[in-house]
């Protein structure tokens, strides 16, 4: 009884810790933005204020059935993919489930979110939002193939599919994987571009011309849940990153300090370009990136 | 340009001996009048054979006083860089012309356009009543006898503004301390 | 008397008692139907015992049917969803013509196929493999449209495979003077190289028609998007897994006995990754749902023969298990597009959209094998994908593995279309009389996808029956006290336990929808799908605005070298090449133009022909 | 949940708050006001320091921005625009042409007096408002938002015959769906 109620409290603190910190770096990515556009930007916590507002309107419409259900769906992907996810190095503050998922439970459960998504976008009947789908779809065809491929690198390299083992790996040795398997660590950060859908790859929401998409039919309380999901899921993106490639981290600070860092990839490449067509995005990403991957697990085979 | 001007009436009027011809122009332009039984014909004879194979603009003029729209078809040679300001007027009363989007397709639009503005009945022409104007049930507006003002008094509401009409800006300078620009004092009245 | 015998009895009785009542009564007929299916099914579980077996022998030659554990596990697909489709085929084809050739060849397919789990010996192997084949191309004509493109197609593709299994069955008795497959096991080791390879590759080619392997699938949309719904479902559930059923034989008993086997085995392997992309990249530009399923039939089963064919302890179950699940969620699925079928007349995406709120039960039994078919957990499609991925990246197959991860990921793509275009998007005016499905489609539908559920929760409840199947094969497994019903477990040691997870996942959603549903209640609205934000337009009630042509444009621009239709283009140009060769032939004989006919017999004289120069 | 009259006012308060320092706005670019958006929402006056951001669907809007005239066939659009976005919804009338006609106060097809038809918070005046004067406007709307008396959606609700009444009149063919929340 005790543990159960132990890892509630275990599992609610991550989430918390993830919401707090993915809507942080959400209004730390506003500000950095507008700093660099020369503007003076909103506040850091100006996330909170919106996620405030949506949370208190006051009336809400539906669709139907899946577009109450969609929501959840990415809650649960996001959730999930956070209890998998180990947060911290030696796992004795939120355990959660990260001995009960390997990496490839954790590939599998983070296309649920868009699909639930996807979903309820569909039932809304606004053709921008299936035309919003389509595309990301598409996109995920295009950046999970250098991603698989920097994973399997690491997996036959170190003989196993836990994220736990790959960090106690990096413990062991002393070296953080993206200095060992450094074409691993560029082919993943490459498909992380198109995993944080920022420009060039915000083809999804486009609010130019499919007035943001999926989400164009979503307002007040269900969107609130979709922004939250999406902080959370940013989260657990930089820190599976940092427990793969940069060693983890043995305390919060540190890992603040280690997924800030990696943040800035995404956000600072995002301001210096302009949208791909989705058709240009699928093929970047099954030139150079997968290239990079195809090095990485030639790599892993040849110089175990 | 003028004999090139005087080469192409003469050849018109051989064929449409009953046109007016306006040549006063200093520019590459120049104007004929037709009746309306002779504007399909004339309009394909300057498009099929004397090569003004471009409809800049169509126009329609309500000469109210003398009880007759006037529709002004400006036609464009590529070839010579003239152009034609082809006029014909049919009556106000009853207004009604055979559809000429035979010879431009554009016209269709223009056609449109006259008879839910000017009221003109184009014979022929297909297609639906409603086109700019939504949900229109006034006379055409563009009639001149069709008083926009009262229209809209009576349709729409107003904001009283006050009845003295005088400048407050001096008004607003005492109560709140701020000058007056000088750029702006020419504006008073 | 012989239970085992008892039960083909009845099903051939059943069947053409069937047939006949038809002439008497259809409410009957369709009694009978159900019974000589049900009953038989219901006797083998309860009658037969593994190991029972009865054995004749006709003019010297022996055979033997017997049940052992292997022909057991397939049975559950075999029975079980045949039992399913028949009680959803009774409410499908009410008001349909010709219905006693639809059951009696819906009986004889189930009879032959669970004669072939039976046979113990290649001759009876052999007569249930045709009879299986003829039932399924007479259903592919059944509706009596496209029979000489499609009919065909499947006609000549099952006479090649049937013929190459002849002559391998031909060879085997030269060798070993017997058609019992234990002889054929025991004499293979020992036989020369060139029997050694020629044997497997006719027996696979003959299962690889069947299975819709690479270069011999061109067959299969045509022939499954033909078949009346209820039959497809187990056409493509049940039929397609005879294929796997003697693939598996071959693999285990034979060729992972020799050497150079790995060489089959590579390449098989590769076939089936290479078949998975294909089938999945076509699935993605069809715009009917039923041409849409078949294409995915043939890329699932590409992930199946890989599975297979890598022949690793973890891969043979991933097969196995994808097998199982690829019968419910595919079964489940042509079942879905027939109750569609039934209540609007068309499959076709872009003219339906919007059913969700018209039928529901249907939706939901979709919706659950669609997420199933996506391999996303907690449903029993990811058990199956984890195994096969584990086991291709612990057996050393690192580009094999990005293959079939493509191609998994790109299956996403018409998961959705599939959801989309017939449940999600606009609700049309013209839709609007639509009703749920009758309850005895329904309930067979629900029922499948349930038992996913649970399959994907307790694997282990699937798993140790294909241990014990793969045991009865002779292959002798390393870890499997380890195994749990609900933790899946790879070749290092790495595991996912399922059941904690659930719980997580149903406990999430619940919270959320619980919140969703809760703050401010009275506030929430249901608002017809025309109430959209689309520029402050209002949509007329006729107006339709559901995207659904060309519904995958950018993908497609971005894939377009590969997809360009180079099979179908090679069968095509020899077929022409053929045409021209029996054009000059006719001129020497009278001019009898069955074209085809030839084709068939030319193909035997070549096979026997090849045959007997390597018998010297 | 809360029941209690105190804590109610401080509920009150806090979403106030949020709602003051995050507003989301649906340009309607009716007419040639919408030119003066970009200056405000770009550097050099940067609109997003006040939380003000722009929205893509009415769905997620919070502002009703009218920049400028609307003829009779726009207004119907920025009805059925307003009635899809979710309450609390403010409306900004945004230039002359909107309080009183402006220099269409003659034309035959401009409505003239937008809150007769929809209930508008905050006008801003001018022809064209320049970006600081946009500001201006917004901080007033997030001063009646704090103050809570920013209240436009609650009375189009008690007063919905009225308004509808008002919008019939000029569009007789009325095929709109209810309003419903």
């Amino acid at each position: 009884m005790e543990s159960v109620l132990y890892n509630i409290l275990g599992a609610v603190a991550t989430f918390l810790l993830a919401f707090v910190v993915g809507m942080i770096y959400g209004g730390l990515n506003r500000k950095i933005t507008a700093r660099v556009q020369n503007r003076k930007g909103p506040p850091f916590y100006q996330n909170f204020i919106d996620a405030m507002k949506l949370a208190s309107k006051r009336s809400a419409i539906h669709h139907g059935i899946m577009q109450h259900f969609g929501p959840a769906f990415i809650m649960v992907s996001s959730v999930m993919s956070l209890m998998v996810v180990p947060v911290l190095t030696h796992n004795q503050w939120f355990p959660n489930l990260n001995f009960h998922g390997d990496l490839i439970f954790l590939l599998y459960i983070m296309v649920f979110g868009p699909l639930g998504m996807a979903l309820g976008a569909g039932q809304t009947g606004n053709p921008n939002s299936a035309i919003g789908v389509t595309r990301g779809l598409s996109l995920m065809t295009g950046f999970e193939i250098p991603w698989v491929m920097a994973l399997v690198a690491l997996m036959i390299q170190y003989h196993t599919t836990s994220i736990v083992d790959l960090m106690n790996v990096q413990i062991q040795s002393g070296t953080w994987l993206m200095f060992s398997s450094p074409f691993a660590f560029i082919a993943a950060v490459m498909a992380m571009l198109g995993m944080f859908r920022y420009s060039p790859f915000d083809i999804v929401g486009a609010p130019a011309e499919l007035a943001s998409g999926p989400i164009s039919e979503n307002g007040g309380k269900y969107l609130f849940v979709m922004m939250s999901a999406g902080s959370v899921f940013a989260f657990v993106k930089l820190t599976l990153y940092v427990d793969l490639f940069m060693g983890g981290a043995d305390n919060l600070v540190i890992l603040l300090v280690k997924t800030f860092v990696l943040y800035l990839i995404p956000v600072l490449y995002s301001l210096t370009t302009v949208r791909y067509r989705t058709e240009h995005a699928i093929r970047w990403f099954w030139g150079w990136p997968s290239f990079f991957g195809l090095l990485a697990i030639l790599q892993a085979v040849f110089f175990k | 340009m003028k004999e090139l001007k005087e080469q192409l009436i003469n050849r018109i009027k051989a064929h449409f001996p009953d046109i007016t011809v306006e040549n006063n122009f200093n520019y590459n332009r120049f104007d004929v009048s037709i009746n309306k039984e002779s504007i399909h014909s004339i309009l394909f004879y300057l498009k099929d054979v004397m090569g003004f194979k471009h409809l800049s603009d169509t126009n329609c003029v309500d000469w109210l006083e003398e009880g007759e729209f006037e529709i002004v078809f400006i036609v464009w040679s590529p070839a010579e860089k003239i152009k034609i300001f082809v006029r014909t007027r049919i009556d106000r009363n009853n207004p009604v012309l055979e559809t000429l989007d035979m010879i431009w397709p554009q016209l269709h639009t223009y056609e449109r356009e006259f008879r839910e503005m000017f009221g003109i009945q184009f014979t022929g022409l297909e297609a639906p009543d409603e086109f700019i104007l939504e949900d229109w049930q006034g006379p055409p507006p563009y009639r001149r006898d069709f008083d926009t003002a009262a229209f809209a008094a009576e349709t729409f509401f107003e904001r009283p503004g006050r009845e003295d009409a005088e400048d407050v800006r001096e008004a607003i300078t005492k109560l709140t301390g701020e000058e007056i620009p000088e750029f702006a004092k020419k504006y008073s009245r | 008397m012989n239970p085992v015998l008892n039960i083909f009895i009845l099903f051939l009785g059943g069947a053409i008692l069937t047939y006949f009542a038809g002439r008497i009564n259809k409410v009957l007929q369709s009694l009978l139907f159900l019974a000589s299916v049900l009953v038989p099914a219901f006797l083998f579980y309860t009658q037969l015992s593994i190991g029972q077996s009865a054995t004749f022998s006709v003019d010297g030659i022996t055979l033997n049917w017997s049940l052992n554990y292997f022909g057991w596990l397939f049975s559950l697909i075999v029975l079980g969803l045949g039992a399913m489709a028949a009680i959803y085929a009774v409410s499908y084809m009410k008001g349909k013509q010709r219905l006693g050739t639809f059951y009696f060849n819906f009986i004889l397919s189930i009879m032959s196929m669970t004669g072939i789990l039976l046979s113990q010996d290649l001759i009876s192997f052999f007569i249930f493999w045709e009879i299986m084949t003829w039932s399924s191309y007479l259903m592919t004509i059944y509706n009596g449209n496209k029979v000489q493109s499609i009919g065909i197609k499947y006609f000549v593709f099952s006479a090649i495979g049937a013929y190459a299994m002849l002559m391998a069955i031909v060879m085997v008795h030269s060798i070993t003077g017997s058609f019992l497959i234990k002889d054929l096991i025991n004499a293979y080791p020992t036989m020369q190289l060139g029997m050694q390879i020629w044997i497997p590759v006719l027996l696979l080619t003959g299962f690889a028609v069947k299975a819709a392997m690479m270069p011999l699938h061109v067959w299969a949309p045509g022939a499954y998007s033909n078949s009346p719904m209820a039959y497809t479902s187990v056409f493509s559930g049940a039929l397609s897994k005879m294929g796997v059923y003697g693939m598996t034989i071959v693999f285990v008993t034979l060729i992972n006995k020799i050497p150079q086997g790995i060489w089959f085995r590579e390449v098989i392997a590769w076939m089936g990754g290479i078949t998975a992309v294909i089938g999945t990249l076509w699935a993605i530009k069809q715009d009917d749902a039923k041409k849409l399923l078949a294409y995915s039939s043939v890329a699932q089963l590409g992930y199946i023969i890989t599975g297979i064919a890598i022949g690793t302890e973890l891969a043979l179950l991933a097969g196995l298990f994808l097998a199982v699940m690829h019968a419910l969620f595919k079964g489940t699925l042509f079942m879905v597009v027939g109750a569609v079928e039934k209540q609007t007349g068309t499959t076709n995406f872009t003219e339906v959209s919007g059913l969700i709120r018209k039928m529901p039960w249907t939706f939901f039994a979709a919706l659950l094998s669609i997420i199933a078919l996506a391999g996303i957990p907690p449903l029993g499609g990811f058990v199956g994908k984890w195994m096969l991925y584990e086991s291709l990246i612990t057996s050393n197959h690192y580009l094999l593995v990005i293959v079939i991860f493509f191609s998994s990921t790109a299956a996403f793509l018409y998961c959705y279309k599939f959801l989309f275009g017939f449940f999600l998007g606009q609700e049309e005016k013209e839709w609007s009389h639509v009703k749920e499905a009758p309850a005895a489609m329904v309930v067979p539908m629900v029922i499948l996808s349930l038992l996913m559920f649970v399959l994907g929760t307790f694997p282990g409840i699937l798993l140790s029956p294909i241990n014990n199947g793969l045991q009865a094969l002779g292959y002798t497994d390393s870890y499997k006290n380890l195994w749990e019903t609900s933790v899946i477990l790879n070749g290092w040691g790495n595991h996912v336990v399922l059941q904690p997870i659930l719980y997580y996942i149903i406990a999430i959603f619940l919270f959320f929808v619980v919140f969703l549903t809760l703050k401010g209640y009275k506030n929430t609205r249901y608002v017809t799908t025309k109430d959209i934000s689309s520029s402050g337009e209002i949509p007329k009630e006729d107006e339709n605005l559901t995207f659904s042509e060309n519904f995958y444009q950018p993908f497609f621009r971005a894939v377009e070298p590969v997809m360009r239709r180079q099979i179908d283009k090679f069968y095509k140009n020899l077929g022409e090449g053929l045409e021209a060769l029996f054009e000059f032939m006719r001129r020497i004989y009278t001019g009898n133009g069955q074209t085809y006919a030839i084709y068939v017999i030319a193909f035997v004289v070549i096979m026997l022909l090849f045959g007997n120069y390597l018998l010297k | 949940m809360i029941n209690d009259k105190n804590s109610q006012k401080i509920v009150d308060i806090i979403q106030n708050w949020a709602r003051q320092h995050s507003i989301w706005v649906l340009a309607y670019g009716t007419g040639c006001g919408a030119i003066e958006l970009p200056p405000t929402m770009t550097s050099r006056y940067d609109a997003e320091r006040l939380g003000v951001r722009g929205a893509a669907t009415p769905r997620q809007a919070d502002v009703l921005l009218i920049t400028g005239y609307l003829t009779t066939k726009t207004l119907k659009r920025v009805i059925r625009v307003y009635e899809q976005m979710q309450d609390p919804k403010y409306v900004v009338g945004f230039g002359s042409c909107t309080i009183n006609g402006g220099m269409y106060y003659d034309s035959y097809n401009t409505i003239k007096v937008l809150d007769k038809y929809l209930p508008v918070d905050v006008y801003i005046n001018g022809c064209m408002p320049r970006p600081e004067a946009v500001l201006s406007g917004f901080a007033k709307l997030q001063e009646r938002i704090a103050e809570g008396r920013a209240e436009g959606a609650k009375k189009y609700k008690e007063n919905l015959e009225w308004y509808r009444a008002n919008q019939k009149k000029i569009i007789p063919n009325w095929v709109m769906p209810d309003y419903n929340w």
